[in-house]
């Protein structure tokens, strides 16, 4: 896939709640290269002498026609915070579409499992899993039910089960305490999951128990996001691998986690 | 048009003074999305070693204030996978791709850069004799003057094209080790290298990286390693090559107004990949502004 | 409430870590108006030698990436003149007050040493066998093991009160000379001072300081501070005072987990002059929510 | 001087022209402290990483009364360049009143001679001046008349000359070659100088060899901006002294320059 760098022009800045928000970025004047869910761009930010190094976001959304491109941003330091308090007609220099993405499951059977910020690549991926006629169904964990706003687009593309940590929303507990994931014989042949380690440790022991496929996709700190500095090394059974190129999205009987 | 070309002597003659830094421009292939890296006086390719090596365990990069750290530790597959799966792919780059070469011992040396010497389109090798991120070997080579002269006369022996020997910046002295490795054959010296560093999380309580220490680069070490390149530049007739926090192409003419026949642009790549191209314009812009018509007449030229 | 003294020993001891860098903090007198500076564990005042020295030429300072460099070169009165003028006003201060030594000969600091030994209200001096802007004497000190023992057991004769050694960054081995240093007397070591570092401006073609190189200092130099501290803490016995880019309070605690006992504050008093206040405060914010009690519990407290 | 260090509230920003601005600034909720002519404030730059110490900027003009300073501000890197870019409600923090000031004069002949963003003392010298009794006038120098704008409140205090080096405006040339400075037996006892070292030299040659007081206000770099660090040092017959507490303002016969 060929790597792009650009400038983006924010168009809107949804806020979720205080922590969160969605940036709508277009590209004018230049129409947007194909991407895949699971991939991530690196961001350049700008002003601040806290941050150094480019920061690296999921692709959220992606809609060609429009030439438009969506992030979902967790506010936990000084980049991801400037980007929350970016303006319609701010400007933001993305280097993308970089990695690898989620492959097709084989069967029609899926589960997309999102925890916190994690649920950033599984709406692009269920949208483009519904375009190759697989209706998506999601699981999604949050702290609370002011942490799972904003999900009327994923119930436009399928059914979304939901679970909070202190039952304010959905079922009590953790994505694994769900009745979908209890069923002695699940009805899911693949799972994808993004979100804590913790988490995905938990599904993907669940899947391989089960003998279900499972796509983790990983976060790691990266310097330069294209396998040139060989910073973000996962550890897996083929030895260490990078995250951003050999991943974000990897097999998850390859990890060694 | 102004002049740019360089000759590093020995054969290594570049197009311009603009080289990348070995470790942060991967095979050169990663970059050549962004722009066609023909353009480059040279690329440096990642740190190969005798045998195929690991490198460090995760977590190896942290932020620092206009810096990073970084522990990658020369994680390769060994000299032999790069001359038959790398190289056939980058001989075709119509730039100077050179090999930064290290090892454990200089048996390790020896053996890895002899088999370089039999490459075509490999015009020259960088001997890392200063990387902080290995246990064995790595700087502790280029942090004494004796052990720095014993490897690059043992590598002399069987590495007949142009040798270039990377300074580590972790010394009391440089200049000293820098007129060793000329003595020893050196056709070239590169500095600096990483600064050694380290860096903790105060809420876990933990070092950020997991071999503790780690390597320092980014515009934080650039007064220090322009210091290095005028001090060196004082003492040694061979070309130095400077590199350590360039960013643009002001900060590229300060090595060469400092002494710097060429130079090397390592971090900076990760914030803008496209940051050579950039360099390049602005030194023939900053040539046409000051009315040098060729780029060997900036190096050294500093009013004191 | 949390217990922030720490004892440096041979009668040092401080109310909380937190004190203020030799050069950066003026006489402590510059700094009253912002907050009372008997808050501070401790004010290392300016630079002091035997005899009055003008210091460099202007210009003494540039800005670098997120730090500056400086060629003061030790401008002061002499030893008599601060015994004489300025002693008087600065002992009123409830805190502390440390004096920093330097000479061109061992001599010089034995003969500046023996007069600071008199005065009641300086529990200590701070030997700046560092400093990077002087053309004799100074750094090249501090940066061989043997004349670094030299001066330490020369002025230890001297001196009976507490003796920090102040020591360089700009060395291959500072263990070595940290453990030279402790053998040779010093009741404590303080480190880093500046890193040998050099500004060019591009368009004049001229180097931005009048002695061409100067000493680096503020957050940049902090990863290469933090090691340095790390690794002498695990050789020498004598408390470890950190310092080299501390700009908040997790800085600070950084270095305490590093392995500092006290740390200094330097060049971060220029950006803000009530920073000490904060990183006071927050070392005790941090205690609180870690439940620390002792603030001596911190120190070397790093989980590998 | 008690020295201070608050934040300030931007009211206006007035560009004066590509390169100029001048800022208006509140203190609330608290009093101004008295401050004097040839005073200057260090300002903190915040979000940008190509600046790291505060920059000096002199003291343009204060109105006790409405708690307000004005700083006049010449855009020549990333710290003034973002200093012209505040938008009112932002906020500056500043370390002042910093330094020594202009003396008043022995008689009531004087002449303030400022150059390019020289002027910057001026106004607020020219302010305690008239206050004290002594009618100001101003020899102002500047590139071109689109340098020269913004007069009009020197114009309430007394007499303004002008030269412009291209003559769009007042005399043509430099300042020393306006009329007022040419007369055999000059008109003014004292002379307060700001502006470019080359034009300062020249007026305090001209007052040396005509008899006449010259203060000068210097500028250096600067790190602590309180004589605590001795970076600012300027070479006086008295041996080095800091500009930033014994001047900015010195009495150009102790400058060696
Ligand atoms: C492939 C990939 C995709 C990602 N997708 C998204 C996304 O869609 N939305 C989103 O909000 N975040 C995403 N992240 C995480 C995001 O990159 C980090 O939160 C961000 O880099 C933090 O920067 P900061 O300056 O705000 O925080 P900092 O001040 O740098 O750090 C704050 C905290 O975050 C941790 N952190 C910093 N960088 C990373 C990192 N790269 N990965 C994990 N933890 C980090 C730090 O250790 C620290 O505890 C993704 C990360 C990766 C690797
Ligand atoms: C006492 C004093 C009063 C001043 N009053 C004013 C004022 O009222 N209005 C105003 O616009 N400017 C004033 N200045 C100058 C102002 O401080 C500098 O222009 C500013 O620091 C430049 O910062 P920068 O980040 O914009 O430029 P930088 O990017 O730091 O530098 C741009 C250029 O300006 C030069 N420069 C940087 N700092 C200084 C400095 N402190 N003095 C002189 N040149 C410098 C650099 O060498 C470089 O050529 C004053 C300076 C002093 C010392
Ligand atoms: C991630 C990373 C990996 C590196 N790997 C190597 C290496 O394999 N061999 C080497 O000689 N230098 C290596 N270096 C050092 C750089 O080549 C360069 O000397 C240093 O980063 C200073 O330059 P810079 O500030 O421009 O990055 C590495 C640096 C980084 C940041
Ligand atoms: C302007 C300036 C003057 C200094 N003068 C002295 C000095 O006289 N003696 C000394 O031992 N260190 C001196 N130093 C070094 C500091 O005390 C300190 O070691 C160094 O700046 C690193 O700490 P920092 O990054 O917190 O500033 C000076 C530093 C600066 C910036
Ligand atoms: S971030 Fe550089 S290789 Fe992955
Ligand atoms: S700027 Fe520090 S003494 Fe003047």
């Amino acid at each position: 896939m060929k790597k792009n760098i650009d400038i983006f022009e924010i168009i809107a800045n949804n806020r979720l709640n205080h922590e969160y928000v969605v940036l709508e970025l277009a590209l004018k004047g230049k129409e947007l290269p194909e991407m895949h869910p699971g991939q991530f761009v690196q961001v350049k930010v700008d002003n601040t002498p806290a941050t150094f190094l480019r920061r690296p976001i999921s692709i959220h959304d992606v809609d060609y026609k429009k030439g438009i491109i969506k992030l979902l941003i967790q506010e936990v330091g000084e980049g991801t915070r400037w980007m929350g308090q970016l303006k319609e007609g701010d400007f933001l220099n993305l280097v993308y579409p970089l990695g690898n993405w989620f492959k097709l499951p084989k069967s029609e059977k899926v589960l997309l499992v999102g925890g916190g910020c994690g649920v950033a690549p599984l709406l692009f991926l269920g949208r483009v899993l519904k375009a190759n006629g697989i209706k998506p169904r999601f699981l999604i964990g949050a702290k609370n039910k002011e942490y799972l706003i904003g999900l009327n687009e994923y119930e436009e593309l399928g059914e979304v089960f939901k679970t909070t940590e202190d039952g304010s929303a959905g079922t009590k507990g953790y994505v694994i305490h769900h009745p979908v994931m209890k069923t002695q014989t699940p009805d899911f042949d693949t799972v994808y999951t993004c979100g804590p380690d913790a988490m995905m440790k938990v599904i993907a022991k669940y899947a391989e128990s089960h003998n279900i496929e499972c796509q983790v996709s990983l976060e790691n700190t990266m310097a330069c996001g294209i396998g040139a500095c060989l910073c973000c090394v996962t550890a897996t059974t083929d030895g260490n691998k990078c995250t951003c190129i050999d991943g974000p999205v990897f097999d998850s009987k390859l990890l060694k986690w | 048009m102004v002049k740019l070309d360089v000759d590093l002597g020995n054969g290594l003659i570049l197009k311009n003074p603009v080289m990348t830094a070995s470790g942060t421009f991967g095979y050169g292939e990663e970059y050549n999305d962004f722009y066609d890296i023909n353009i480059l006086g040279g690329v440096i390719v990642k740190g190969t070693t005798l045998h195929h090596r690991e490198g460090n365990n995760y977590p190896r990069m942290t932020e620092t204030p206009m810096g990073m750290l970084n522990a990658v530790g020369l994680q390769n597959k060994g000299v032999d996978y790069f001359i038959s799966e790398i190289y056939p792919r980058i001989k075709q780059f119509n730039t100077n791709m050179l090999v930064n070469v290290s090892g454990s011992t200089i048996d390790e040396y020896i053996a890895t850069a002899k088999k370089l010497n039999d490459l075509d389109e490999i015009p020259a090798i960088e001997l890392n004799i200063s990387c902080p991120n290995v246990k064995e070997g790595g700087m502790a080579f280029g942090t004494s003057c004796p052990s720095a002269v014993a490897v690059v006369s043992a590598v002399r022996k069987v590495y007949k094209k142009h040798l270039m020997v990377k300074l580590s910046p972790n010394v009391t002295n440089i200049t000293e080790i820098a007129k060793g490795v000329e003595e020893a054959g050196a056709d070239s010296v590169s500095l600096i290298n990483t600064l050694l560093g380290m860096a903790i999380d105060a809420e876990k309580r933990k070092p950020l990286l997991s071999t503790v220490t780690g390597g320092l680069s980014g515009p934080a070490v650039k007064p220090i390693a322009l210091r290095m390149v005028w001090q060196v530049s004082q003492v040694v007739k061979i070309p130095v090559v400077g590199l350590g926090g360039i960013s643009n192409a002001t900060d590229a003419i300060e090595f060469m107004l400092a002494g710097a026949k060429a130079i090397q642009v390592g971090t900076a790549n990760f914030i803008d990949p496209t940051v050579c191209v950039k360099i390049i314009e602005g030194i023939t812009d900053y040539m046409i502004r000051h009315n040098v018509l060729n780029i060997n007449d900036l190096v050294g030229d500093l009013q004191m």
